[in-house]
């Protein structure tokens, strides 16, 4: 008897589960059909912020033109999302971006652990996706081809066209490494450390590595000042990057070269080292310098007048081309995920970075960068520095 | 013979503490050890049960050399202690506490039988029994530390001055419940005691202690005449 | 006036039962709604505990489960095999389960330390991370089964925890809490400078469990409609956090959860007792580190790529958050404070730059207001004389 | 390189030991690890980049002032903020768990410390960036035929000794010293000789921000550069050192903090890739203390009490 008023209740309250959870469902099932969705993630908050906070507003930018222009019959909504540059964070809001039926793109990350975590979600939902930040070379390959693609150099073609220029220009040979671990320091290191191997007569006298949120590089300093360098590698971002040109000077070693990747390419890199240490250190950034991009000039002011408080980075160009190409493709295909994936695979555009296609991996086929040394306290491209006309010599030349 | 101790000398940090005690107990014996304080009685105690470790002598237990033994396995072999400041664990309940008196023991129902037997001599426990240790009044503390003592149905209970900070009338109280069991379950027992009168009342043979030595034994009667014992414990 | 008092009865007679349904719904809304709905949810299911703890109702409904045990089994397991269903089959929504699932595993795992002996265990997030790479490197490096991968997890982990809780046998209280920190220090540092461990990179491609030959990575169709394969790893994650909970709580009325807490009182008293200090600590460990070994295993699988960042110091802080949060010494309070968290910082990503600082504050409040956690520890019951 | 060596481990270690003698003081008057030390000295450097930020402050001070009379009048402004703070955080977080289990101040205190270091990085402007410190104290070299040897550098060390001695001389000579010494070894007894607790907790308290201010200002000069987490790393490190050095014991965290910075500057500038171990080299000193003789350098042997 007892038995049987409880099964009742059971089944009772089982049914107004099942009832509520379909109507639920079902209410979660009508949305409106006409909005178009694109996913962008990166680092806003944590270590790498101010990459990702950069590009955010650059891919914003890009997808509020589009919608201004009226050429889309659509308006196109960017579901921002933060990685806060830890994988598990970026698998969690990649599903929240593929739990909704209307996300039809993404583009995201500048932290390669937050990448790899998220290819997989996306490629088993068939959203494209594309790279705007990220740099390890295995991101792009023929398994993940067509689904991901990447604007943006990976580490060797970043640190190719810095070895050349160290070694074949400025003719330096014996080279200390110092890098931090993340993956961005350590594959970076390890590119330049294989390029820069090829060119016969180049010597790396060290290896150090150090974990980011070090603060005294005086041991390592002092260890190789004496080892007659022509340079110091530095791979890795502005803080420690700034420590160590700092904690150099302080070392008497100014007349040491220091080289670096993209990651110290920012002002706030000669705010912290000070403008008379940071004076000749050189670093590369991919693309091309945005003065010299085709409409950088319009982004540039365009970026400005859109009251974004925040500088554009370095890779605030990449993601307005992201969002662009998408954009591109989808005028082209419509807004349906499937098509896109190919639409964007074959796409050849012609933006702010010059005309990007994909490869066999999905990778650009548009490869620039460009070579900067700090000169008055602001890092200035190369070929418009009083160094390379001779009239300014940098740190150790002859 | 049930505990046997010969030429036992401890060390507390450089101090020298026991220094050749030797002394023996019979299974059902009551002794008692009387001493002022910093005698070394507790540390007796604790060497007995293995906490403090003698680095001259040994101890043996029913004929077993328990010198070496950790603490846990000589209490597993049937000894139990009532701790003088009651030892309890104040966080937990009288029943948890009652619990981890017979710890090693694995059979529940045996141990249910039981602790109703401790119950029926502690009626105050009982209704007390769902309640953390620490709410208990002195006396009723007191009570818990020898329930959970005889709960672990040891042959031997070692007391750290059990009437130390109670009123007289729960001192009488306690000693009560001591000679009851004495005389019910014929547990060997060991009382180290300053308060010798009542003591005595209990005892059957007794120690004197002093600077870490044992400086005089005999029978309830002998001890009672002994002039130290009547100048130092027994001006009360 | 009798028919009043039986129908009170039956009404109570229900009680847990309903409060089961109660909680799925909550849980449901919770994960499914706005951030205000979820916040007004989790501050009212709060606000009930303390309430029903106050007046006596939680220990009123620990005696009516334990009179109809089955029956609120019952209706627990039906809630879970619905719960992908009123979670909408939003991947997303049911992403936010598993790692509930996920992470409330671990805390169980961590309560035997801190709430069970009392010792600040810094490094449950480098044993969730051991339990991961170990999966991760028994299956893509060396091609086992993902199960092989688990029970690889489980073995290392006891092991490691053994290791761990070793300090604990000699220190105690800050010193041994700074023992776990250098521990977990340097687990994060160990990682980061092995290749073969992935180094900073991590490790990609996990495989998903399988079972009967189908991956547990598959979504399904249910009545037409697909559902995501988040489902699989729900029922897998609940099922075993329902075994969990259920050793958890056997554990803590056993004589070992007893040695625990008497150790927490006082060792040298627990010693008198008859307790095997080093045995009982070392177990403590070893069953918390496998706890997290099967999570981190679980998480490994789930989630296909694990990076060194995921299991750092704040992760740790955040399942001893958990744990107080919950309620010490209490697989209930412990696992409900576990799923609360998981929501709330699910919800409370647009805030991510708080989030931290969140954490903080609620560690400090709950320590001053209710160091004891919502769910404080019960009585522990024991058989009585008379009815043998 | 050998000489120029020593110099950083002895430079790395007066930064470790300034934060290490906090954690010893508060340990020695209450028993109680507060571990939020290593942010209380970062917020100390941030409250000196926000002084001499401070509109008018660094430029009308120093054209009005003798540069050392305005220096000076910064830190110990910084070092007063930085005191109130420790005050505070006495209140709220050390205080309420007085007569509970010692591990939950140590747990609130780790809280209390995240929760300083995350209000930095949101309320302070681009709080969350590195942030270059000023540069206060010169560092140009004293001699030219010592390298190595800075103004900047020899003030550290000169400061850290002055902060030492000055502290022997408050604990030992004072009367307020010598209460703080009474608590320390025996609360109870403390008491019954009429010794007022609270106030000798306070005036502990209010002693450890100074000298916490004071270490904040240091590290920052010494690194040239802070962001708001440092803090974390310096807590540890500073905590690391006190129980090396005998947790407890004022001098004793000197002793450690320099075995710590030591092996970590060895471990860097004499093992071929050392740098990456150097903070598993100054974490396996740390267990291996705390597992073999974890009453450290200096500490007394106590015999456990059973």
């Amino acid at each position: 008897m007892k038995k049987r008023k409880f099964f009742v209740v059971c089944a009772i309250l089982t049914v107004l589960l099942i009832f509520g959870s379909v109507s639920l469902y079902a209410g979660g099932a009508q949305e409106e059909e006409d909005a178009v969705k694109i996913a962008f993630i990166g680092p806003l908050t944590g270590p790498n912020a101010a990459q990702g906070v950069g590009a955010r507003n650059s891919f914003l930018m890009a997808i509020d033109e589009v919608n201004n222009s009226g050429k889309l019959p659509y308006t196109i909504e960017v579901i921002v999302l933060d990685d806060e540059s830890k994988p598990g964070t970026a698998a969690s809001v990649a599903q929240m971006a593929v739990s909704d039926p209307d996300i039809v793109a993404a583009s995201g990350h500048w932290n390669s652990p937050c990448a790899e975590a998220t290819i997989p979600i996306f490629k088993s939902e068939g959203i494209p996706f594309i790279v705007w930040g990220a740099i390890s070379p295995t991101l792009t390959s023929k398994e993940n081809y067509p689904y991901v693609t990447r604007v943006c150099p990976t580490q060797a073609q970043e640190n190719i066209p810095l070895a050349k220029f160290a070694m074949e220009e400025l003719d330096r040979q014996r080279w200390a490494i110092i890098s931090d671990t993340s993956t961005y320091g350590k594959s970076n290191t390890e590119a330049w450390e294989n390029n820069a191997k090829e060119y016969s007569g180049v010597e790396i006298v060290s290896l150090d590595e150090i974990q980011v949120g070090t603060t005294d590089f005086r041991p390592i300093l002092s260890k190789i000042k004496n080892r007659d360098l022509d340079g110091v590698y530095f791979g890795g971002v502005v803080m420690e990057g700034a420590l160590v040109r700092r904690q150099m000077v302080e070392l008497d070693m100014e007349d040491t070269l220091m080289v670096g990747i993209s990651g110290i390419v920012d002002d706030k890199f000669i705010e912290t080292a000070g403008a008379d240490a940071a004076e000749g250190v050189v670093a590369v950034k991919p693309g091309k310098d945005i003065s010299r991009m085709s409409g950088g000039t319009e982004f540039v002011e365009n970026y400005k007048s859109a009251g974004y408080s925040e500088p554009f980075g370095a890779y605030g160009p990449y993601a307005y081309d992201a969002a662009k190409i998408i954009t591109t493709a989808m005028a082209k295909v419509g807004p349906d995920k499937n098509k896109l994936i190919d639409a964007i695979a074959n796409i050849e555009y012609s933006g702010l970075l010059g005309t990007t296609s994909f490869n066999e991996f999905g990778q650009t086929e548009n490869v620039v960068s460009t070579i900067y040394v700090v000169q008055d306290g602001k890092f200035v491209p190369w070929y418009e520095s009083d160094y390379e006309d001779g009239s300014l010599s940098l740190p150790g030349a002859d | 013979m049930l505990l046997e101790l010969s030429d036992v000398y401890t060390k507390y940090g450089q101090i020298p503490m026991l220094q050749g005690v030797s002394m023996t107990i019979d299974a059902g014996d009551a002794a008692c050890v009387l001493g002022s304080n910093g005698a070394g009685k507790t540390t007796l105690l604790k060497t007995i049960i293995g906490i403090v470790k003698p680095f001259q002598g040994s101890l043996s237990y029913r004929g077993e050399n328990i010198t070496p033994l950790p603490s846990h396995k000589i209490i597993q072999r049937g000894i139990a202690i009532v701790p003088e400041r009651e030892g309890l664990f104040p966080g937990l309940s009288v029943d948890d506490n009652l619990r981890l008196g017979a710890y090693y023991e694995k059979d529940k129902y045996a141990l249910a039988q039981r602790k109703e037997e401790v119950l029926a001599i502690f009626p105050r426990l009982r209704e007390r029994i769902s309640q953390q240790a620490g709410t208990l009044s002195g006396g009723e503390r007191k009570m818990l530390g020898i329930a959970r003592a005889i709960l672990a149905n040891p042959q031997l209970i070692l007391m750290d001055e059990p009437s130390l900070g109670l009123a007289p009338a729960l001192v009488n109280e306690v000693y009560g419940v001591i000679k009851k069991i004495k005389e019910e379950k014929k547990i060997a027992l060991l009382i180290i005691e300053q308060n010798a009168q009542k003591a005595l009342d209990v005892v059957d043979r007794g120690y004197i202690m002093q600077k870490g030595s044992i400086i005089g034994s005999g029978s309830r009667d002998e001890l009672s005449e002994n002039e130290i014992v009547k100048s130092s414990y027994l001006v009360s | 006036m009798t028919e009043n008092k039986i129908y009170t009865h039956k009404i109570e007679k229900l009680l847990p039962s309903l409060g089961v349904v109660v909680f799925f719904a909550a849980l449901a809304v919770a994960i499914t709604g706005s951030l205000w709905s979820t916040l007004i949810i989790l501050i009212g299911m709060t606000g009930l505990l303390i309430y029903g703890e106050k007046h006596g109702q939680v220990d009123r409904a620990y005696i009516r489960v334990e009179e109809r045990r089955s029956s609120t089994l019952t209706v627990l397991i039906i809630c879970i095999v619905l719960l992908p269903f009123i979670l909408k089959g939003n991947s997303y929504f049911l992403h936010i389960a598993v790692m509930a699932g996920i992470y409330a595993i671990v805390a169980l795992g961590l309560n035997f330390q801190i709430g069970s002996m009392g010792q600040v265990n810094f490094a449950p997030a480098a044993m969730f991370g051991v339990g991961a790479y170990t999966s991760a490197m028994v299956t893509v490096r060396l091609g086992a089964s993902p199960w092989i991968g688990l029970i690889a997890a489980m073995i290392v982990t006891a092991g490691m925890g053994i290791v761990f809780g070793f300090p604990a046998l000699k220190t105690r209280g800050f010193y041994f809490s700074l023992v776990t920190i250098a521990l977990q220090t340097i687990f994060i540092l160990l990682v980061v400078n092995t290749e073969w461990l992935g180094g900073p990179n991590g490790i990609p491609g996990i495989p998903a469990f399988s079972l009967f030959g189908q991956s547990l990575k598959k979504s399904g169709m249910l009545l037409g409609t697909p559902i995501p394969y988040q489902m699989n790893y729900i029922y897998l994650t609940f099922t075993l956090l329902l075994l969990l909970i259920v050793i958890s709580k056997r554990l803590y009325s056993s004589r070992i959860g007893l040695a625990w807490n008497a150790i927490e009182e006082d060792e040298i008293v627990a010693s008198t007792q008859g307790i095997n200090l080093t045995k009982v600590k070392l177990l403590s460990f070893s069953i918390g580190s496998v706890f997290a070994g099967i999570a981190g295993s679980l998480y490994a699988h789930y989630t296909s790529f694990i990076g060194v960042e995921d299991f750092d110091f704040n992760k740790s802080l955040i399942f001893i958050c958990m744990v107080l949060l919950g309620g010490m010494d209490n697989p209930i309070g412990v696992t409900i404070g576990a799923i609360m968290l998981t929501v709330i910082d699910e919800k409370l990503r647009i805030f991510a730059d708080y989030r931290m600082l969140m954490y903080s504050i609620i560690l400090i409040v709950v320590l001053v207001v209710r160091s004891q956690g919502l769910l404080p520890k019960r009585n522990r019951k024991y058989p009585l004389g008379e009815e043998n | 390189m050998l000489y120029a060596q020593i110099l950083n481990a002895v430079m790395l270690g007066c930064t470790y030991s300034l934060v290490a003698i906090g954690f010893s003081l508060f340990f020695g008057v209450l028993d109680t690890v507060v571990f939020c030390a290593g942010d209380v000295a970062i917020f100390s450097s941030f409250s000196v980049v926000f002084l001499v930020q401070l509109i008018g402050f660094y430029n009308i001070f120093f054209g009005l002032f003798n540069p050392v009379a305005a220096l000076l009048l910064t830190v110990i402004v910084a070092a007063i903020f930085t005191a109130i703070l420790m005050v505070l955080l006495y209140q709220l977080v050390i205080k309420p768990f007085e007569n509970k289990s010692s591990l939950m101040p140590l747990l609130s205190t780790i809280a209390a410390g995240i929760a300083l270091r995350e209000l930095i990085g949101i309320f302070f402007p681009e709080g969350r960036n590195p942030r270059s410190f000023p540069e206060l104290l010169s560092n140009e070299r004293i001699l030219q035929e010592l390298p190595g040897i800075s103004w900047r550098n020899a003030i550290i060390i000169v400061a850290t000794i002055l902060i030492v001695a000055i502290l022997y001389w408050f604990i030992n000579k004072t009367k307020i010293g010598l209460s703080i010494q009474a608590v320390s070894q025996n609360r109870e007894a403390a008491t019954m000789v009429g010794i007022n607790r609270n106030l000798v907790i306070y005036v502990t308290f209010i002693v450890g921000g100074l000298i916490l201010g004071f270490g904040g200002f240091l590290i920052g000069s010494y690194y040239a550069v802070i962001r708001f987490d440092l803090g974390a790393g310096f807590g540890l490190k500073g905590f690391s050192a006190a129980v090396v050095g005998g947790l407890g014991n004022v001098y004793g965290a000197i002793v450690g903090s320099m075995l710590i910075a030591f092996a970590e500057v060895f471990v860097t500038a004499y093992i071929p890739g050392g740098t990456a171990y150097a903070s598993i080299a100054a974490f396996v000193l740390v267990l291996a203390f705390i597992l073999f003789k974890p009453e450290g350098v200096l500490g007394n042997k106590s015999v456990e009490k059973v």
